[in-house]
């Protein structure tokens, strides 16, 4: 029998950007799958090598621009690991509570995607009241809604962030969590659409390489926040689900949410109880002798371990940057997991695994 | 017992250089097997591969992490050209050598399928190469 | 209608066979005001009310509270280019909007609006409607069929597969209400349930017959015939302009005439919920009055329609799609022994009394 | 088999409520054109310039090229062009100022018919 060749993407409007998947079809049952990435490459490796660490820095925002923190953050982590800068613990707390935030803001995006995807329609909007809450609140503190440039050598351009503020979003974010759930987590049809549908079981997911809620769904205890020093002393459990298909991915979304806001608000307790208000500003121009080595700096982003690669070798410039996105993995895996599926379930799946394009192609 | 040191046992020539392990080209497959396969270790992921062009040579940095351990240790090897593929071992590198072919032009030997995976089809020459023209007039967009 | 008929015979201006004519294009040509009229109006209540669920506003910028705001989009679908494939089937492809939009208007003639306008008025109107209720999905199929286009293709084989799963469905439960009415005349029915409502005797048969009536319409959670994030459009993927309009204000005729036909089934059709008209009530029994009384009819019959619709529009705001797959599973493991099971027990109670 | 049933249905029936709840609330919605968002002073919109002396080290820090300082014969300054079309709005002529004459204000309406037009020389020189 004569197969189909569909040509999902690069302009469907639910691949989330421009993923191109060639899927080859008999009937409705999807024989093989190729990914085709690269429609949105910026060679945004290349422009390090011929840009200054400033100059840089606020090109990180754009290897993910819904979770612009976490880059910023692994990129000043390589940088004044590399210089031995000292960050102030402040500074530390603010960064967190910040990084937090991104993840829930990119989570709640995930979120209402995903159901439009399953087709549910007011999901959407609701999880984008609520990321619309989280953005303004970065617009009124960082000056952008999604490319911050916030964060900067050796800590935060500025502490004049709005605690109060923050308080009222992350209680409202965790009230509204429990609506979303009414809606979702229970329907039937959407447990139909998730439950046994595209499993991941611990081998593949480790042979490849996925990371992050995706790697907990399928039972392998791993988070970097656990061993990263900004996380010290904060308190959080990390959220683990056995089954490894795509309900059990959101169930982990949909917790690590709750998590976030009980990390937030330590934050805001410690940073409520300590004297902002006379913290130096943040902005000079660095003009050091760079150090020379090579810098491996991690973070745990919400599609899954951010590695940032960075070698020195004394120049103005970086000698090479590289990046390690969790989605890069996420997306590769779908050539295995997406045989044998229907084409129905194709967007349940490829949906469930959260992939930004843009952090794919860098 | 210290990772390096039961590498170094089986593997005689790999050196220790700051934060990570420089083997032999050859060695680095047996290596990545051995350490993947023995229980006591079980590094089961590979987390990227770097690659770092040094204009002669080009560097390439295999970081792995056990779960099992909560460890990572960084393989690094120099190649002129060629290098052994790993996807038998770790299927998520086929993206990684793929990009590592198309933006490098080091060759992956047991990988099949290479292909550009981030620059056009038709494209000519190795962008994230020292060496790299950045005069080509494909990339003068803006007229 | 018939009144009309009449006077015309009586006063004999005309001969008799233009007469009947006349009364059937002004029939025909108040059939389609409405038509056009109501599905204006729909169209703009669904993104209103999908506005309202999700705390927006809707369209509020052409007319006060957008009121024009779906004549705007006619207007613009009017003007556009009908953008047709070089490798299409030209002939279907033109063809099939236009029969699917034509056999959408039929269904509108079959349905009794008051006791009086009733402009196809069959003793079989119950068979007559889903025997036209089943052709616009054969040119949906068609459309897709012909427009060469593989996400057209899908989509349309795809609401192939959904016809075998409802089409059993939607005709055992109305298998039911036939047995406990005793007639297919649409307009028996509806004076059959002027004591009590066919929904009261037969709830299970009703809500099987909305199910079935929402797999019928494309509606969420049954519309992975153009589930858009999966095969972008469904069989219209390839329409444009006029064609494509064709086939949208068909859906939303569709679904006002199918759940008119729900209320006309179950909710008593054009009889009023308090078995008595307001008209009567407040005015008398003067002449007058019983004219009245057919345009409250009318009203009581749209009432009752658009509060289903309102019911459609809230399921499609809160339900996720459902696959092919489970789709067929549930209409056949489920639906099918269930409605087989309604259906035996009117028959028997039909039997015992 | 019932016990799933029920649940399922009564599953759909909360969320069906849920969604209704929603139905009488206010909207969120922000009527652009009419509202506009309220922005703080740290918002990064058009660039404004005052006191500057020419030192060029926001050009230096600029990632994408799109500050050009035309000097004077008496090394004063004469022209301050910013390309719109290549700002990409990091602030970082703002942070990095060593006088603090660049400010970026809360105007973000910045589009314009022609490609020529975003090229904007923002020097204040004075009346």
């Amino acid at each position: 029998m004569d197969k189909m060749v569909l040509n999902l993407g690069p302009q469907h409007p639910s691949t989330h950007g421009v993923l191109r998947l060639i899927l080859e079809l008999d009937g409705e049952i999807i024989t093989s799958v190729e990914p085709e990435v690269g429609y949105l490459h910026r060679s945004l490796e290349k422009m390090a090598e011929s840009k200054s660490y400033i100059q840089y820095l606020p090109m990180v925002d754009r290897v993910d621009y819904l979770s612009g923190f976490f880059y910023s953050y692994a990129f000043c982590n390589a940088y004044e690991t590399l210089n031995h800068i000292q960050v102030p613990e402040y500074a530390n707390y603010i960064r967190v509570m910040f990084m937090e935030l991104n993840r829930l803001a990119s989570h709640l995006l995930w979120l209402g995607t995903y159901l439009l995807d399953l087709g549910a329609i007011s999901p959407m909007f609701y999880t984008f009241r609520e990321r619309e809450d989280v953005v303004t609140y970065f617009e009124k503190v960082t000056g952008q809604r999604l490319m911050y440039n916030y964060f900067v050598f050796g800590g935060v351009r500025h502490c004049d962030i709005y605690l109060d503020e923050a308080l009222r979003i992350v209680d409202n974010i965790y009230n509204k969590i429990d609506e979303y759930e009414d809606i979702i987590t229970e329907n039937p049809i959407f447990l139909s659409r998730t439950k046994d549908i595209g499993i991941i079981s611990k081998q593949k997911a480790l042979d490849w390489g996925l990371t992050g809620p995706n790697l907990r769904a399928s039972g392998i205890l791993q988070d970097y926040r656990s061993i990263m020093p900004i996380y010290d002393d904060l308190e959080f459990d990390i959220i683990l689900s056995s089954e490894g298909d795509c309900y059990s991915r959101y169930i982990v979304r949909i917790y690590e949410m709750r998590e976030s806001v009980y990390i937030i608000k330590q934050c805001i307790e410690y940073l409520q109880n300590i004297n902002l208000s006379n913290v130096p500003l943040n902005n000079f121009y660095h003009k050091q002798k760079q150090h020379e080595g090579e810098i491996y700096s991690f973070v745990e982003a919400p599609r899954g371990l951010t590695m940032c690669y960075l070698k020195s070798v004394g120049e103005d410039t970086p000698y090479r940057v590289k990046w390690r996105t969790g989605s890069y993995y996420s997306t590769q895996i779908l050539k295995d997991i997406l045989k044998g599926v229907y084409l129905s379930d194709v967007m349940s799946i490829y949906g469930s695994l959260d992939v930004v394009l843009p952090e794919v192609d860098r | 017992m210290n990772i390096f040191e039961m590498i170094k046992d089986k593997f005689p020539n790999v050196k220790l250089a700051s934060e990570k392990i420089e083997v032999e080209v050859d060695d680095l497959c047996p290596i990545l097997e051995y350490l993947k396969t023995t229980p006591e270790l079980s590094f089961d992921m590979l987390l990227s591969i770097i690659a770092v062009d040094y204009m002669d040579k080009v560097e390439l940095i295999y970081p792995v992490i056990s779960t099992y351990m909560n460890e990572r240790i960084n393989l690094s090897t120099k190649v002129q050209t060629d290098a052994q593929s790993v996807i038998n071992l770790y299927p998520s590198a086929y993206f990684d050598e793929c990009e590592i072919y198309d933006l490098f032009g080091v060759n992956f030997i047991g990988n099949n399928n290479l292909k550009r995976l981030l620059m056009p089809k038709s494209w000519i020459g190795h962008p994230l190469r020292k060496n790299y023209e950045l005069k080509d007039k494909r990339l003068s967009w803006n007229g | 209608m018939n009144y009309l008929l009449c006077t015309l015979f009586e006063i004999k201006w005309l001969p008799d066979i233009w007469a009947v004519i006349l009364v059937s294009v002004i029939g025909f040509g108040v059939v389609i005001s409405l038509l056009i009229l109501t599905v204006l109006f729909l169209v703009l209540a669904e993104r209103k009310l999908l506005g309202f669920f999700t705390q927006r506003k809707g369209p509020n910028r052409v007319g006060l509270w957008g009121v024009l705001q779906t004549t705007a989009d006619a207007i613009k679908l009017l003007c556009k280019e009908n953008i047709e494939l070089l490798s299409s089937d030209k002939f279907i492809f033109t063809i099939a909007p236009i029969m699917a939009f034509a056999s959408v208007i039929l269904l509108w003639c079959l349905i009794p609006y008051n006791s009086e306008f009733h402009l196809i008025n069959s003793s079989v109107g119950v068979l007559l409607y889903f025997a036209i209720a089943s052709l616009p999905m054969i040119f949906h199929f068609l459309a897709g069929y012909s427009s060469n286009n593989k996400y057209s293709l899908i989509g349309s084989y795809r609401s192939l597969g959904l016809t075998c799963s409802y089409s059993i469905v939607l005709m055992l439960s109305v298998m039911s209400v036939i047995f406990l009415s005793g007639t297919m005349d649409l307009d028996k029915i509806v004076l059959f349930q002027s004591k009590t409502w066919m929904i009261f005797s037969n709830i299970l048969g009703f809500l099987i017959f909305f199910i079935a009536t929402l797999a019928k319409l494309n509606r969420c959670p049954f519309d992975l015939s153009e589930a858009e994030s999966e095969i972008v459009c469904g069989y219209h993927t390839e329409y444009s302009g006029m064609r494509f309009a064709m086939f949208f204000l068909g859906e939303y005729a569709e679904l006002f005439v199918m759940s008119m036909l729900v209320a006309i089934l179950f909710f008593g059709g054009y009889l009023p919920p308090f078995g008595m008209y307001l008209a009567n009530a407040f005015m008398g029994n003067c002449e007058f009055c019983s004219y009245f009384i057919y345009f409250e009819q009318t009203i009581w019959l749209f009432i009752k329609t658009l509060i289903i619709v309102f019911v459609i529009i809230w399921i499609r705001a809160t339900l996720p799609r459902l696959t092919q797959v489970s789709t067929l599973n549930m209409f056949w493991k489920y639906i099918i022994p269930i409605s087989i099971f309604n259906l035996i027990m009117i028959i028997m109670m039909r039997a015992l009394w | 088999m019932v016990k799933k049933i029920y649940l399922s249905i009564k599953a759909i029936l909360k969320g069906h409520f849920t969604v209704l709840k929603h139905l009488f609330r206010n909207s969120v919605t922000l009527e652009y054109p009419e509202v506009h968002p309220f922005l703080n002073h740290y918002f990064r919109g058009r660039h404004v310039l005052e006191g500057c002396r020419g030192c060029g080290l926001c050009k230096r820090v600029c990632p994408s090229d799109a500050i050009m300082i035309e000097k004077n014969d008496n090394n004063y300054l004469n022209k301050y062009v910013i390309d719109y079309s290549k700002c990409i709005f990091c602030g970082n002529c703002m942070f990095y100022c060593p006088t603090h004459s660049m400010k970026m204000s809360n105007d973000y309406e910045l589009a314009k018919t022609n490609k020529s037009q975003l090229l904007t020389d923002i020097y204040y020189k004075g009346v």
